[in-house]
């Protein structure tokens, strides 16, 4: 029972924090985008999850999708690493420590 | 049915009966089988002969087709029992002949006599009919049996060429001759030719007489061999000798001049008739007169001789024909005498002719040649055959006493008379008659005399000969002996045939212009004292035996005219000028590429409504009542037409592929805006589908080329299609602004939930209203998986070197996304299949009611195998999923036909549905549509259908 | 908009009948497509644009668009796709067998 | 007002699908062209959700979910296509081990 | 404030989530059209995907909801569905992007996918050695 | 309602759809498909017994009465074209259990040629134009698949074009179809013929009736058939025997139906246009069949000159010529089938369809070579057998309808045929025996037996012509006056 109520949360948590994510990042991507001059350093970066099953990587996956600026790009066959576009990098290990650290950290929640 | 009946249908008769009668004793000759036959006929004809002169007829009917006027109706009068009596008569000796000239071991007899009883039957079917069309029908089988007859030894390539040319220039005629007989019962409204007869006032007012005779006209000649219809006989002459006496000269090629004779009243006493038949017939005879002077051949000469000899008859015929003009009057019966010679001359030739074809053979079957050239002195080895030939060709010279000198008397006379004919021009151009006359009579009597004296006088030259001559057997020599002895006794006796069969003939050519009580009596005299024709005939003989003399040394006479033109020869120039202009002309055109052929079927199309429409005033732009566009429909249409005109700018597959699914979603944007959204949804799968479809066959080939054509294609196939376009387009407007009835629709909206219980109205029209249309269309989509199924796998041995035509093969590029992780798109793929199959369920089922139904949901379901085949390869699919997709279409497709077979037990109409609302046991109040049921029917045919399709390609290697 | 409409159609038309006549097999069948959209735009068109409900009597409108059209549009839809597809996997068992997708190079009138 | 502010994100609707159009016109890549297919089919479906207000009708929802499916599976067939060549393989799953 | 107003003011309050959503949309199709490359392209275009199409959604099922009176389960299915595929369609178009070969825009600073596809090819050839 | 109607179309699509059940067992595919066949034969006979006792019969499928629902109608011109092609199905499947080869067995060539008969018999029964257009497609696709079925490098080619063609020529009848309920809101054809006849059937009609005679004239090969001589030369005998018999006589009954029936208002311009249509098409259909010397190509041609005389028939439109056009009809499918059977004898016989390559086949296969030589006389119309009657009407009726060039052109073109068919009959049964590596034995009971059965057929007909002309003369009538029709269907 516990364990239900605690799961619920964390569904509610990782919702909200979705949320939170989306609609900043997506303030942020439109705003480039009417930006009269481009002003955005893309590029690929690598994020190790440690993350293992099937449905949590997909997860993850998603999430990062559809949040604005990053795409996840591939797996690697072992499953143990992303490799993610994102659309403005100003410090590539802090962009993969800040989705490590909240959606990472929010699935494993969920999850386990 | 009447004993004439019998004596048309007995030769046939035989000729199923002799290829047995052949397998049942090989040992006798077939001739023996058949030569009775004629025989009985000739006495049974022979018997008829006293009523006939007693002025009575012998007919008899068989109804054939009666509704359209044809009937098997049969009669004998004077006119056909005198052909009645050549056929059966020169047939019976014919054949007796045969027996002797072919041999058994080395020819196919039974083929000979089964061809020569169906030349029998048809020759007696064509003179003893009473309808036009009996009568057409046994002349062109006349045509088919001499057709095979001269082709008998088909392994000549002369024989073959002489076959088919006799049957060109017949048929032709016949068909003619059809022509004119349908018109002939278009102005009578009869093919009774003795009713047609009765109708003879009213006919020559028609418009159409003039033409109805020419045609009729051109039957006759050509079967007559009438200048310059002439041309295939010489070359009939490869036909066996007898062929050659019997179809040639004595019988098949009088069915002409019977035809003339038999049609007679009906056209003589019209100008053009007379000058037609007179007057081809006088070219004839002097043309073939001239011809044969020049021929080497015997049998060449003979059937020159015989064309100008057809010609006489026929020109005697025509100046016979003078005697209409003067209905009622002495002048009647002196302008008729030409007929009389006709007939008597008719009678003389097929007996002289007879005996000279069956001596000409006997000759050739001894010596082993025709050529006069090589033959000479024979008269000491074939006395026998020398006096048959002497016989019959003085007859046909027209010397004293034979038949033949005086039916050319009669001809003389006949054409000094029609000078006093006040008609047609006649007293004009009359004169040119006897001079044109007498030129040929000179010919003939020479080439008479060439005939006999080259072959059996002068010097001998055995040694040039294949064989040692000597005399034929008595069996061959007995036929030709009978006729000659004819000749003999028609000289010497010719009122012998006057009341019996001349004075009948007669009555039947000429039966309405004699006065009341008046009746023929013909007499033939052998001496009418020092006239102008003796004095003629006397002419004839001297020059005669100077061209005679003079032919061996004066190039001039035994040369050509002129090598240039030769009518044979235009024959052969036209044959191959009208291949050669077919081939060509069908070469241009059937190119073999289905661009040229749809170019012309849009030009036509094109050409056809624009100047249809142009002349009908039919274009018509009536905006009053049409929808309004707003903004954003506009955008839409623009976003539609944008992509479409991108497609053919496209630059790889791909990308017109996209377009085209582009175009295809704007079209579904169309359906929901004009409220469709069944429509939509159909599309919208269809489209998606269709794109896996595309991507699916076409991932293999090579770069699309970008077109590499000439600007002119290009301008060329845009002109095509803008003006299509365009046609449709105007078209569509002017259909919408002349919208006259309201659309039936209103009923469907009444009641599509009160009579048929379904809330989706397009569901229930596809279901119940128009459920026919939809069972048929899960058929289409059945059978489009079973063809692309066996397209597929069925790959049959091919003879031919299997390889492509083509330039580069398949290439297959090595991919980089082989090793790729699917985890993402499998796992969530897994949600999806499931979702999307329940949610197919759901369109399936509430789609009676809602939007959706069989096919939305079945097309549903198979997009969600798509998926699953997508991510997890066809095999594993194949594996997991157990269903043979092929059987499940046949069960879909067996459903929908079930739910509506029920109607037969039931006695209501196909495909009736009923549907009620029924208490289920746990399931409680259940809608339960038979409907329903039909449409789970569609649902799986949909299913088992795409997926067959898709799955055949996907494992395709 | 019936207007509009038909002008619509006439360029579909002209799209589908250009891309018919062009070589390449592909084009052909595109334009095959192109024709029956051309063509099922032509029946909704004919039976008049005007305004209604969509015909599902639980829409509970005054006036419904005309169904039968509708029907007719959708058993023609499904005929084409049954007959495009035939087309489609023709043209690809014909270019892996005949080695080409040019239909000129497809005449072969002379070689019988 | 309703009514002009449905109409406005109609119009709106439709030029971003001519926006999109463009691109898939344009490429340069097919990714990019089926990224703007893709596009199209989510303004499609948004533009079907508006148009079922505007019209009252329900059955366009259904639409919209069909469309939502049917992009997926086109996009991803697609995307299978230019990566692998082929879109269904023959080997018992997508990674072709 | 009467009921009806009140219903009208819900009415457009619902019609201006719609109105913003169809607003981000173009916004987004905008960056579809301007942005350098193909996967920064990508990124637009899964914005009218996500909150475009989200408000619109949701503004039309609660307007069907409250104005027509009718609870849409299959609006609410069709904005999941959106949501949980939309992102994997974006994902994968990308990846085939990358992997045949569509370069990154000029202007971008980082790579770390390259290496990764570079020893995948080198397994790949010296799987294909072992095997001749 | 009158369930019978439905049930020449029933009984094919039954069996296929269980065929399908059997593929594995090509035995009992045959025995099925064979008493399928004889079944329909029955049941066209009793059809035919019906009409003629109690006129034109209706069925409204689903009890739904016109103009709102589809009506099946089968007065008598439908009736005996039903019977025709459930005799030449029977005999084709009989035929194709001796030639077509385990192969093509295995992979539905049964229940394809099932599929196909469904096609026809119901373009034939329905009074309904859409339907006609399901009904087409039906037939056509099954068409698509037997043609191709083997995949021979000729068969895909051939087929390409064919199924290109097609898929035009049905876009365009759909758009016929729409721009004519545009007008009249209508589709059964009774109703459509009390619209144009109340709407007068002058301008745009006009054009749209022209449209119609385009889609017709593709599918019967009236002038655009360009499409034919070489998919006809694609698939084996059986197969083009059904084809050469049946698909191109489905296009000429559509004309006939619809220019009779929906379009007979106007014959000075539409029956104008089919005059001139059928009068090129026999002139070039004559310059094809003698512009080569290879059988199938010849008697492709000859398929096509037989479609121009019979659209001849129906531009005169009068009593004679209608009546003509059926009773040609009739033949023309009989017959067309036993010349196209037996030319794909000798082609086997001789290893080679080229006239120069082939000879004295007469002395390996007499009965081949006769019964070929008495088909060439009944494809002629020659007397006394089948095509006589017809001939002698279509003729009568141009000459009463003053039609005289196109009279002329007819029988010129008749004469073209007898002389092209001869040409090869000459060049395959006499001369020196010749002939090629791949040339087999047909001297075979399961080849020659089904051809000899229409063969007596032919002579049958022939003979029984004043028989066939009662039952085709109920037709004519009713196309000459379509009211019986039109009541029959619409109650009124
Ligand atoms: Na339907
Ligand atoms: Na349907």
């Amino acid at each position: 029972m516990m364990r239900m109520i605690r799961k619920t949360g964390a569904v509610l948590r990782l919702i909200a924090m979705f949320n939170k994510e989306l609609l900043m990042s997506s303030v942020t991507v439109l705003r480039e985008v009417l930006r009269p001059r481009l002003n955005i350093r893309p590029g690929i970066i690598k994020l190790d999850t440690e993350l293992r099953s099937d449905f949590e990587i997909t997860l993850l996956s998603i999430l990062i999708c559809l949040t604005p600026g990053t795409l996840t790009l591939d797996v690697s066959g072992d499953g143990k690493t992303l490799y993610i576009h994102a659309m403005d990098i100003n410090d590539p290990d802090e962009l993969a420590a800040q989705i490590k650290g909240s959606f990472e950290r929010a699935i494993m929640e969920v999850t386990r | 049915m009447s004993v004439i009946h019998f004596v048309i249908i007995l030769p046939f008769l035989f000729a199923l009966i002799v290829p047995i009668a052949n397998k049942i004793l090989p040992k006798v000759h077939t001739g023996w089988f058949v030569l009775p036959l004629p025989i009985a006929i000739f006495v049974l004809l022979l018997s008829m002969i006293p009523s006939i002169e007693n002025g009575s007829e012998i007919s008899g009917s068989l109804p054939w087709i009666p509704s359209l006027g044809i009937g098997f109706d049969v009669y004998v009068d004077g006119l056909s029992l005198l052909f009645g009596l050549l056929i059966a008569g020169i047939g019976s000796l014919v054949l007796l002949y045969s027996i002797y000239y072919l041999d058994k071991s080395k020819e196919k007899l039974s083929y000979f006599y089964v061809y020569l009883m169906l030349f029998m039957g048809a020759m007696f079917g064509l003179v003893l009919s009473d309808n036009l069309m009996v009568l057409y029908a046994f002349w062109e089988l006349t045509s088919i049996s001499s057709f095979l007859l001269i082709a008998f030894w088909d392994r000549r390539e002369r024989s073959r060429y002489g076959a088919l040319k006799s049957m060109v220039v017949t048929v032709c005629g016949g068909l003619a001759m059809f022509a004119g007989f349908a018109l002939l019962y278009v102005m009578s409204g009869t093919f009774g030719i003795r009713e047609l007869l009765e109708t003879i006032p009213q006919l020559a007012e028609h418009k159409l007489f003039i033409t109805a005779m020419l045609l009729v006209l051109a039957g006759a000649f050509t079967k007559s061999a009438q200048f310059p219809f002439h041309i295939w006989l010489p070359d009939a002459m490869e036909a066996p000798t007898p062929v050659s006496a019997y179809l040639h000269s004595a019988t098949m090629v009088k069915a002409g001049i019977y035809l003339v004779a038999r049609l007679s009243p009906v056209f003589s006493g019209h100008a053009v008739w007379l000058w037609m038949v007179s007057g081809v017939g006088l070219l004839t005879l002097i043309y073939g007169s001239y011809r044969a002077i020049k021929q080497t051949d015997l049998k060449a000469l003979l059937a020159f001789s015989t064309i100008s000899q057809l010609g006489l008859i026929m020109s005697l015929l025509g100046m016979g024909s003078a005697a209409a003009f003067y209905p009622g009057t002495s002048q009647y019966l002196f302008f008729a005498k030409a007929t009389t010679a006709a007939i008597f001359h008719l009678i003389n030739h097929a007996v002289f002719k007879g005996a000279l074809f069956m001596a000409v053979g006997i000759v050739d079957h001894e010596t082993g040649t025709r050529d006069i050239r090589k033959l000479g002195g024979l008269m000491a080895v074939m006395p026998i055959t020398f006096t048959i030939t002497l016989l019959g060709a003085f007859s046909m010279a027209g010397i004293p006493p034979f038949g033949g000198f005086l039916s050319k008397e009669m001809f003389f006379t006949a054409l000094l008379q029609i000078r006093e004919l006040s008609f047609a021009s006649m007293q004009l151009w009359g004169s040119l008659f006897p001079i044109v006359a007498w030129v040929a009579s000179v010919f003939t009597f020479a080439y008479s005399l060439l005939l006999v004296f080259r072959t059996f006088s002068g010097k001998a030259q055995f040694e040039k000969l294949e064989k040692k001559p000597h005399e034929a057997p008595l069996g061959m020599l007995i036929p030709p002996l009978v006729l000659a002895s004819l000749v003999v006794m028609f000289g010497l006796f010719p009122n012998l045939l006057s009341h019996t069969l001349i004075e009948p003939a007669m009555a039947a050519i000429h039966f309405t212009g004699l006065q009341p009580q008046e009746q023929f009596m013909v007499s033939i005299d052998m001496w009418h004292g020092w006239n102008t024709e003796l004095y003629m005939t006397i002419g004839v003989a001297i020059v005669g035996t100077a061209i005679f003399i003079l032919q061996r040394r004066a190039a001039w006479v035994s040369k050509p005219l002129t090598n240039r033109v030769s009518l044979s020869g235009a024959y052969d120039d036209g044959q191959r000028l009208l291949d050669n202009v077919a081939g060509r002309l069908t070469r241009l055109y059937m190119t073999g590429s289905v661009r040229h052929y749809l170019i012309y079927i849009f030009l036509f199309l094109v050409l056809s409504l624009g100047l249809t429409m142009w002349l009908e005033g039919a274009f018509a732009l009536n905006t009053e009542g049409m929808a309004t566009t707003s903004f954003y429909e506009a955008v839409v249409i623009g976003a539609l037409v944008l992509s479409a005109i991108a497609v053919p700018f496209a630059n790889s597959r791909l990308m017109a592929i996209i377009l085209t699914g582009m175009a295809g979603y704007m079209v579904t944007l169309f359906f929901v805006i004009f409220r469709a959204p069944d429509l939509a949804l159909t599309q919208l799968i269809v489209e998606t589908v269709s794109v896996a479809l595309f991507l699916l066959c076409f991932y293999h080939l090579p770069k699309l080329k970008k077109e590499l054509v000439r600007l002119p294609f290009k301008v060329w196939n845009l002109l095509i299609a803008a003006s299509v376009g365009a046609v449709m387009t105007l078209i569509a407007l002017s259909a919408s602004g002349s919208r006259k009835f309201e659309s039936i629709s209103d009923y469907f909206i009444e009641n599509s939930y009160k009579l048929a219980g379904g809330k989706n109205i397009v569901n229930v029209i596809l279901v119940d209203f128009r459920g026919f249309d939809t069972m048929l269309e899960i058929v289409v989509l059945g059978i489009a998986s079973y063809g692309i199924y066996a397209l597929i796998r069925l790959k049959v041995k091919e003879d031919e070197n299997d390889r492509p035509l083509g330039h580069d093969g398949m290439k297959y590029d090595v991919y980089a996304g082989i090793r790729s992780n699917d985890v993402i798109l499998r796992t969530v793929a897994k949600l999806v299949v499931v979702l999307v199959l329940i949610y197919s369920m759901y369109l399936f089922y509430m789609g009676h009611h809602h939007s959706g139904g069989g096919f939305i949901g079945g097309l549903m379901a198979s997009a969600a195998l798509l998926l699953l085949a997508i991510t997890n390869g066809v095999d594993k699919i194949a594996r997991i999923v157990r269903v043979d997709f092929k059987r499940l279409t046949a069960i879909g497709i067996l459903i929908a036909l079930l739910t509506g077979t029920g109607s037969f037990l039931a006695n209501v109409p196909f495909l009736s549905h009923t549907f009620g609302y029924f208490d289920i046991p746990l399931l409680g109040e259940l809608e339960l549509a038979t409907a329903t049921l039909f449409d789970l029917g569609v649902y799986l045919t949909v299913i088992g259908v795409a997926s067959t399709i898709l799955f055949t390609i996907g494992r395709d290697k | 908009m019936e207007l509009y409409m038909s002008l619509a159609i006439g360029v579909l038309f002209t799209v589908g009948i250009y891309l018919i006549l062009s070589k390449s097999l592909l084009r052909i069948v595109l334009g095959s497509s192109f024709l029956s959209h051309g063509v099922h735009l032509l029946l909704l068109t004919m039976s008049r644009l005007k305004t209604g409900a969509p015909p599902l009597l639980d829409e509970k409108a005054e006036a419904y668009v005309d169904p039968l059209p509708q029907a007719l549009i959708l058993t023609s839809i499904v005929i084409s796709f049954g007959v495009t597809s035939f087309l489609l996997v023709l043209a690809y068992k014909a270019y892996k067998k005949l080695g080409t997708d040019d239909m000129e190079e497809l005449r072969g009138n002379e070689n019988e | 007002m309703t009514t002009t502010l449905l109409w406005v994100s109609l119009i709106l609707l439709s030029l971003a699908i001519l926006g999109a159009l463009y691109r898939l016109l344009k490429g340069p890549s097919i990714a990019d062209r089926i990224a703007a297919l893709d596009t199209i089919g989510i303004l499609l479906l948004s533009m079907i959700a508006v148009l079922g207000i505007t019209t009252g009708t329900r059955a366009y929802f259904d639409i919209i979910l069909v469309i939502g499916i049917l992009t997926f599976i086109g996009t991803t067939a697609m995307a299978r296509y230019i990566e692998r060549g082929v879109v269904l393989e023959s080997g018992d799953d997508g990674t072709n081990h | 404030m009467s009921l009806e107003m009140m219903e009208q003011i819900i009415e457009v309050v619902f019609a201006i989530l719609i109105l913003l959503g169809a607003v981000i949309a173009v916004i987004s199709v905008l960056g579809l059209i301007r942005l350098p490359d193909v996967y920064l392209r990508s990124h637009a275009a899964t914005k009218s995907a996500t909150l475009g199409v989200l408000l619109i959604l949701l503004g039309a099922f609660f307007y069907t909801w409250f104005v027509h009176d009718f609870f849409s389960i299959k609006l609410l299915l069709g904005i999941l569905f959106v949501f949980i595929t939309s992102p994997v369609a974006g994902h994968l178009n990308a990846r085939a992007a990358y992997r045949s070969g569509v370069a990154l825009w000029k202007g971008s600073v980082r790579d770390d996918f390259r290496e990764a596809i570079k020893q995948e090819r080198q397994l790949e050839i010296e799987e294909i050695k072992n095997r001749n | 309602m009158n369930n019978l109607l439905v049930l020449p179309l029933l009984v094919p699509l039954f069996t296929s759809v269980l065929l399908v059940f059997m593929r594995r067992s090509i035995l009992s595919q045959r025995w099925l498909s064979g008493a399928s066949s004889l079944a329909g034969v029955a049941i066209a006979v009793s059809i035919v017994i019906h009409v003629k006792k109690d006129g034109v019969q209706t069925l409204y499928m689903s009890g739904w009465a016109p103009p709102y629902g589809i009506a099946f109608v089968g007065d008598m011109l439908a009736a005996l074209l039903v019977l025709a092609t459930t005799v030449v199905g029977s005999f084709i499947v009989f035929f194709s259990m001796g030639s077509i080869g385990e192969e093509r067995e295995s992979y539905f060539y049964y229940p394809l040629l099932q599929f196909l008969l469904v096609g026809v018999n119901g373009s034939f029964l329905t009074g309904d134009i859409f339907n006609l257009f399901v009904c087409f497609e039906v037939m056509l696709i099954s068409s698509y698949a037997l043609i191709v079925l083997g995949g021979t490098r000729l068969q895909l080619r051939e087929t390409l074009k064919y199924v290109i063609i097609n898929v035009v020529s049905s876009a365009l009848f759909v758009a016929a179809v729409a721009y004519l309920y545009g007008v009249t809101g209508a589709l059964n054809m009774a109703d459509l013929f009390l619209k144009v006849a109340e709407a007068g059937q002058g301008g745009i009609l006009n054009v749209i009736a022209l449209l119609f005679l385009i889609v017709f004239s593709l599918k019967a090969g009236l002038l655009l058939y360009f499409w034919l001589p070489g998919a006809y030369s694609a698939p084996p005998t059986a197969v083009t025997a059904l084809f050469g018999a049946l698909l191109t006589k489905v296009g000429v009954y559509a004309l006939v139906r619809t220019f009779t029936l929906v379009f007979g208002g106007m014959p000075e311009v539409t029956h104008v246009w089919i005059g001139w249509m059928a009068g090129a098409t026999m002139v070039l259909g004559a310059f094809g069949a003698l512009a080569y010397k290879d059988i199938p190509r010849i008697l492709n041609y000859n398929i096509v000159i037989s479609v121009g005389f019979i659209a001849f028939g129906l531009a005169t439109a009068n009593r004679d010529s209608l009546e003509g056009v059926v009773v040609y009809l009739l033949h023309d499918m009989i017959a067309k089938a036993l010349l196209l059977l037996l030319g794909g004898l000798i082609i086997r016989a001789a290893g080679t369809g080229k006239l120069s390559e082939m000879g004295g086949l007469m002395r390996r296969n007499a009965l081949l070579g006769w019964m070929f030589f008495a088909t060439i006389l009944a494809v002629a119309g020659i007397p006394p057998l089948s095509g006589f009657a017809g001939k002698l009407l279509i003729v009568r009726g141009g000459l009463e309808g003053e039609h005289y060039l196109l009279t002329a052109v007819s029988l010129a073109t008749s004469f073209v045929v007898l002389y092209s068919l001869m040409r090869i009959f000459m060049a395959a049964f006499w001369g020196d025996e010749r002939a090629t590596a791949s040339a087999t034995d047909t001297r075979k009971a399961g080849l020659l037996l089904p051809t000899a059965g229409l063969m007596l057929i032919v002579v049958a007909m022939g003979f029984g012509s004043e028989w066939i002309y009662e039952f085709a003369s109920e037709a004519g009538r009713t196309l000459l006056d379509p009211s019986s029709y039109v009541q029959a269907v619409l109650k009124e």
